[in-house]
């Protein structure tokens, strides 16, 4: 069964689309590659995450449409990175701050 | 279906109710239905309870000597563990959530079934397969490491089959997450038109939020057993002392998910209270909304508190302060709904039946749990009686006379509306009393042992501390009958107890709208809501002034 | 001894927490009367069919109330809180002349060694009115140093090193008793701690067995550390001879090729897995965290006295 | 419609719901996979700030091309996941396009397992797992494969997991079994694969990024 005729524009719009996204993608990845390399010392180790946190961002917005979702599936997404944060925020305040 | 049907004028043709909606072994294992797999959760998770119950009896009679009689050390290492790991995974997380949620939830919330049916069977079979693997493990060989798995004694020195039991555990973690989904998707989605959030019964609240803490507590669970399985297993080192590795992590890691799991095993219970508590006094709960922000707070800030677990551990004394600070906030919750439940009392038309037993005394020993729990929170009291019987009885304070008390006491409030049969009175508040009487005697003499210094797992204990022990083994006897009696006569009742009516207490919530045992799909009509829970009287009165149709809604027959 | 409620207060520390203890134990007390009193008071009260009064709910059982003691609870629990940490912070450092002494925990027994290497298994004396640190160190599991008498308790962890102090307020023998899990004997892992004036501590002190020189010290050592059990001469356990090792070449597993010096014993003691001698397995427990230096140069000396053969080249 | 009742399940009266629980579901259990991952992630940095020199010592063995080149072929699955779960969503019935996709999704993911494997196979030459031959003289390096060899694996199963729905999912499509358009099953395993990546989207710097630039 060949694509009905009128479907050709949304192909192209569906493929343009997401094209750029993971083209944006990839550049990160090679950003954060090429980052690595310079010797900036923590500023290095934090290239490397603050870049995976920006790639995340695209996935989760745009290739998982978090950003067009309904507040509910919002806070469903939210909900994992609070209590997360607050796992990182209270665990190093014990590794931080042994004498 | 007509919509006459549907208003339900016509008289409906007889249909068996989901009981008796078909009765091969298969229908029971493939089936769908959540009255059906809570009765398979009822089943399941009373086995573990006696196994566990087992394996503290023949604990507490070894304690009897200081110096043991019955067993060696190994192997009373083995017995307190496997009454832990039986008793945490296997019966308290899985009890009320499992059985009562998975019956009540889409009764309560007027949904023919939960969001994801064949999960939920799914949800079951994974337990039971995981429940058999780890009982079978911890018979065959048994753990030694008690249900917290610290390494580096778990990873490295223990010699017992402790890839077993927390392979066992890994995968009980998995149903515990499953069951979180499914009830949070359900409440969500299948709440019946006019059923808006303020208009839930406390018990979908209380089974709500600790669905998000089964959620999102166990993946941790997961993650530090599976470190430990990885350690001990494949040779990868994460905690070993002598590469590098931090013992104090796996703390964090394991306490991230054990605390906010005494909640899990709690909030349910305050559930079955809250639901109980109306019912017999015959008046509105008192404060709903605070006491709907106190379960939500409870959850919530119970992710926080872990650290007080580690005060002396070696943490650093800056999270030991925050993580004090932490525990007595969340202490003000359960205080806040202490005194809601005992508000509820005030002027209403209390009456005593076993039910109203079982959650006055969830009450009563809830709050000495929680009071006890405030000098665990205070760093300096802590250390001195963290590690002891102090802790062990403060954590079977709520764990038993909380969570275990309001098991039973939902179980003889629903009774009616799960088999359709009615369970001897007399019997029932005999029992209660007794559970009572021998929980305060088992567990009280225990503050003192170990305010005095007896440390906990001991199988050898100073001598001065025989008098303790012996007191609480003598108290553990009573409870051990307790326990049986309802054993006895609600099994009697399944087969010779009166039927039950459609409300046989009065009470009001969607379940008892619909017929005791109810049909495959819980209402013959779409169930609507247009009023606040609990409503026994109009607004603003007290009790004794219940609407007329209230009146005479308690249908002796 | 305790009697049937009271634990002897036998260190400035525990007056303390039994101060915080009592205070929590009536605060407690009162809020279980209020709960349990009014409890019954309704049940009685508002039995059904009894004649007290129903009809309309006063308006001040409401959300004003309800906020009342909520904030009510929210302060005590915070006070409660400020009283605890307070003591907590103001106990956390040691004194800084505080007598040190050694702990080193082991599964199911407690090894105890003074600044001049007095030694005791299972034992510690010491002297009243003098803050004592104990710097505590693990060899295998997680213990805990758990004196009840003293309100004291604390983890001892493997691979890190724990530290508490005390004063002692009274003389007298207390026990002392592992409060962590630890394995098998982990009930039996117990001890006590003596307190004596100061002067029969003293006295008590010289007559323990002096830490002796080097070499004595190290070939005790070599047996008290289980050395001898692989590396004597006698030991049928495949392991490196060590007579006339030191300065010699030595061939490694991996080629390599290293004169036993001091820093070779030192590490080969410390990471055991790292230079292996040819023709040997890495069997050889590493003893990262049980020796101090001043041990390891009292074994390496013991090591160099056994048979120097001139350094071949 | 003829496809909504084909896909319509127990207990669920209207499709939209059904799809938007089916949804709300999946998300509720990415929340939980994100705590899963995330203890993990907590480990590596408690363990690296304890041994900072050894760990940056240990990424510095790690093939940084075979990373790198993992990264990009997930990346292109995840478009084309993305590309086939938009494709289920329109009205333009794609079924060609959509199943096309999903193909090329499970077949980059089989390439990620290979590289993978060939990647593993090339660190065990080089004795780079603990234990006794380990290569590496600081021990702490040691957590640092540690937790790389788990965490690769735990990933590595999820990746299967995924590449299994995946393949059920084209199978299911091609006989027919199942509509393509608005099927809420393509919906959930394209947020399950796209939660794969991104657990490897913050591996890739743990782990191949460090000691690059000392």
């Amino acid at each position: 069964m060949s694509e009905p005729a009128n479907s050709g524009p949304t192909v192209r719009r569906l493929w343009t689309r997401n094209l750029v996204i993971w083209a944006a993608l990839m550049a990160l990845l090679l950003v954060s590659l090429v980052g690595a390399y310079i010797p900036m010392g923590r500023i290095t180790t934090a290239s490397g995450i603050v870049i995976a946190i920006a790639k995340s961002m695209l996935v989760v917005l745009l290739f998982m449409e978090l950003a067009f979702a309904k507040p509910l599936i919002r806070l469903a997404a939210i909900a994992g990175l609070v209590f997360l944060s607050a796992m990182f925020a209270l665990t190093l305040s014990d590794i931080l701050a042994r004498p | 279906m007509t919509d006459a049907l549907l208003a339900g004028e016509l008289p409906l043709p007889p249909r068996p109710d989901y009981l008796h909606h078909g009765s091969s072994v298969w229908s029971w294992l493939s089936t769908t239905d959540h009255k059906r797999i809570a009765i398979l959760y009822a089943v399941t998770i009373t086995i573990f309870f006696f196994l566990g119950g087992a394996a503290i009896t023949a604990v507490r009679l070894e304690l009897f000597q200081p110096n043991g009689w019955l067993m060696t050390s190994d192997s009373y290492n083995k017995l307190f563990s496997f009454h832990g790991i039986i008793m945490v995974w296997f019966f308290l997380v899985p009890s009320i959530p499992n059985t009562f949620g998975n019956f009540l939830l889409p009764l309560m919330i007027g949904a023919p079934d939960v969001a994801f049916p064949r999960l939920n069977l799914f949800s079951w079979y994974l337990t039971i397969a995981a429940g058999a693997f780890t009982v079978y493990a911890l018979v065959a060989g048994g753990v030694d490491t008690g249900w917290t798995f610290y390494t580096p004694y778990s990873s490295m020195f223990s010699n017992t089959h402790v890839f077993a039991a927390a392979a066992g555990v890994f995968v009980v973690g998995f149903a515990s997450i499953a069951t979180g989904v499914n009830f949070i998707a359900t409440t969500h989605m299948l709440r019946a038109p006019g059923m808006t959030w303020f208009r839930l019964p406390l018990f979908v609240w209380a089974i709500y939020a600790t669905s998000l803490i089964m959620v999102l507590a166990t993946p941790v669970l997961a993650i530090s057993l599976l470190l430990v399985i990885a350690e001990r297993v494949f040779g990868l080192p994460i905690f070993d002392p002598a590469r590098g590795g931090d013992p104090i992590l796996f703390q964090h890691l394991f306490w991230f998910y054990s605390h906010p799991a005494v909640y899990i095993m709690v909030l349910p219970a305050m559930g079955v209270v809250s639901e109980i508590i109306p019912c017999f006094a015959r008046r509105r709960i008192f404060g709903y909304d605070f006491m709907v922000y106190a379960m939500l707070a409870i959850a919530g800030i119970g992710f926080f508190v872990w650290g007080h677990h580690m005060f002396v551990s070696g943490q650093s004394p800056l999270a030991s302060l925050v993580f004090s600070f932490l525990s007595f906030i969340i202490a003000v919750p359960s205080a806040i709904k202490v005194f809601n439940w005992t508000a509820s009392l005030y002027r209403g038309q209390i009456s005593f039946e076993s039910p109203m037993l079982y959650a006055l005394g969830f009450v009563g020993l809830f709050t000495t749990g929680g009071l006890s729990g405030l000098f665990l929170a205070s760093i300096p009291v802590d250390v001195h009686v963290t590690d002891t019987y102090f802790v062990v009885a403060h954590f079977h304070y709520i764990m038993v006379g909380g969570s275990v008390s309001a098991f039973f006491a939902g179980m003889h409030f629903w009774w009616p509306k799960v088999t359709g049969r009615r369970y001897p009175e007399s019997w029932a508040k005999f029992a209660a009393i007794l559970m009572y009487a021998g929980f305060n005697m088992t567990f009280l003499p225990q503050f003192f042992a170990g305010y005095l210094g007896m440390p906990r797992r001991y199988h050898t204990y100073p001598a001065e501390f025989q008098i303790y022990n012996v007191m609480s083994s003598a108290g553990a006897a009573v409870l051990a009958v307790a326990y049986l009696l309802p054993l006895g006569y609600l099994t009697w009742s399944l087969f010779y107890g009166g039927k039950a009516a459609r409300n046989p207490w009065g009470a009001t919530g969607l379940e008892w709208t619909t017929s005791s045992p109810p049909p495959p799909k819980n209402f013959d009509w779409q169930p609507r809501v247009d009023r606040a829970p609990y409503d026994y009287h109009t607004e603003g009165m007290s009790a004794g002034t219940d609407p007329p149709e209230m009146q005479n809604a308690r249908e002796t027959q | 001894m305790n009697t049937l409620f009271s634990l002897p207060e036998a260190s400035t520390h525990a007056v303390t927490v039994d101060h915080i203890f009592y205070l929590l134990l009536a605060l407690s007390g009162a809020t279980v009367a209020l709960v349990f009193g009014l409890i019954l008071l309704f049940a009685v009260r508002y039995r059904r069919g009894s004649k007290a009064k129903r009809g309309p709910m006063p308006e001040i059982l409401s959300r004003e109330f309800e906020i009342g003691w909520t904030l009510a609870t929210l302060l005590t629990f915070a006070f409660l809180f400020w009283w605890a940490s307070s003591a907590d912070l103001s106990s956390l450092a040691a004194p800084p002349h505080a007598l040190e002494i050694h702990v080193v925990a082991k599964q199911w027994m407690w090894k105890t060694q003074h600044a001049n290497g007095a030694r005791e298994i299972n034992a510690l004396h010491v002297p009243l009115h003098k803050p004592v640190h104990l710097l505590m160190s693990s060899q295998d599991v997680i213990h805990s140093f758990f004196v009840p008498a003293f309100r004291v308790k604390q983890d001892v962890v493997p691979g890190r090193d724990t530290d508490i102090w005390f004063e002692a307020s009274k003389t007298g023998t207390f026990p002392l008793l592992c409060a962590e899990y630890c394995g098998t004997n982990h009930s039996a892992m117990r001890g006590e701690i003596v307190v004596m004036r100061p002067e029969d501590y003293a006295n008590w002190l010289t007559r323990q067995p002096e830490g002796d020189d080097l070499v004595h010290e190290g070939a005790r050592l070599f047996v008290s550390q289980g050395c001898s059990g692989c590396h004597a001469a006698s030991s049928n356990v495949h392991a490196p001879r060590l007579a006339g090792l030191y300065g010699r070449a030595v061939q490694l597993a991996d080629g390599r090729t290293v004169t036993a010096d001091d820093a070779y014993l030192r590490d080969s003691i410390l990471q055991s897995k790292r230079d292996v001698v040819a023709g040997f397995e890495p069997i050889m427990p590493s003893f990262k965290g049980l020796l101090d230096d001043g041990e390891i140069q009292s074994l390496t000396a013991f090591i160099r006295s056994l048979g120097e053969e001139p350094p071949n080249d | 419609m003829s496809d909504e009742t084909a896909l319509l399940r127990e207990p669920w009266l209207d499709f939209a719901r059904q799809r938007e629980a089916g949804k709300f579901g999946i998300w509720v259990f990415l929340a939980s996979e994100t705590l899963f991952f995330g203890a993990l992630m907590l480990t590596y940095m408690v363990c690296r700030i304890e041994h900072p020199e050894a760990f940056v010592a240990a990424g510095r063995e790690t093939n940084i091309w075979y990373g790198t080149i993992n990264t990009a072929v997930l990346l292109t699955s995840s478009l084309t996941m993305a590309v086939a779960a938009q494709g289920a969503e329109s009205y333009a019935r794609l079924r060609r396009l959509v199943i096309a996709c999903l193909t090329l999704t499970a077949l980059l993911g089989l390439a990620f397992i290979v590289i993978k494997g060939f990647e593993y196979k090339e660190d065990m030459d080089k004795h780079l797992v603990p234990g006794a031959g380990f290569e590496l003289p600081e021990r702490a390096a040691q957590l640092f494969y540690g937790f790389y060899w788990l965490v690769t694996s735990v990933h590595a199963i999820h990746l299967s997991i995924g590449i299994a729905l995946v393949g059920r999912l084209v199978w299911v499509l091609l006989r027919r079994e199942l509509p393509v358009t608005e099927n809420p099953e393509i919906e959930v395993t394209a947020l399950y694969w796209h939660l794969v990546d991104i657990v490897w989207i913050f591996l890739y710097p743990l782990i191949y990024l460090p000691g690059r630039s000392s």
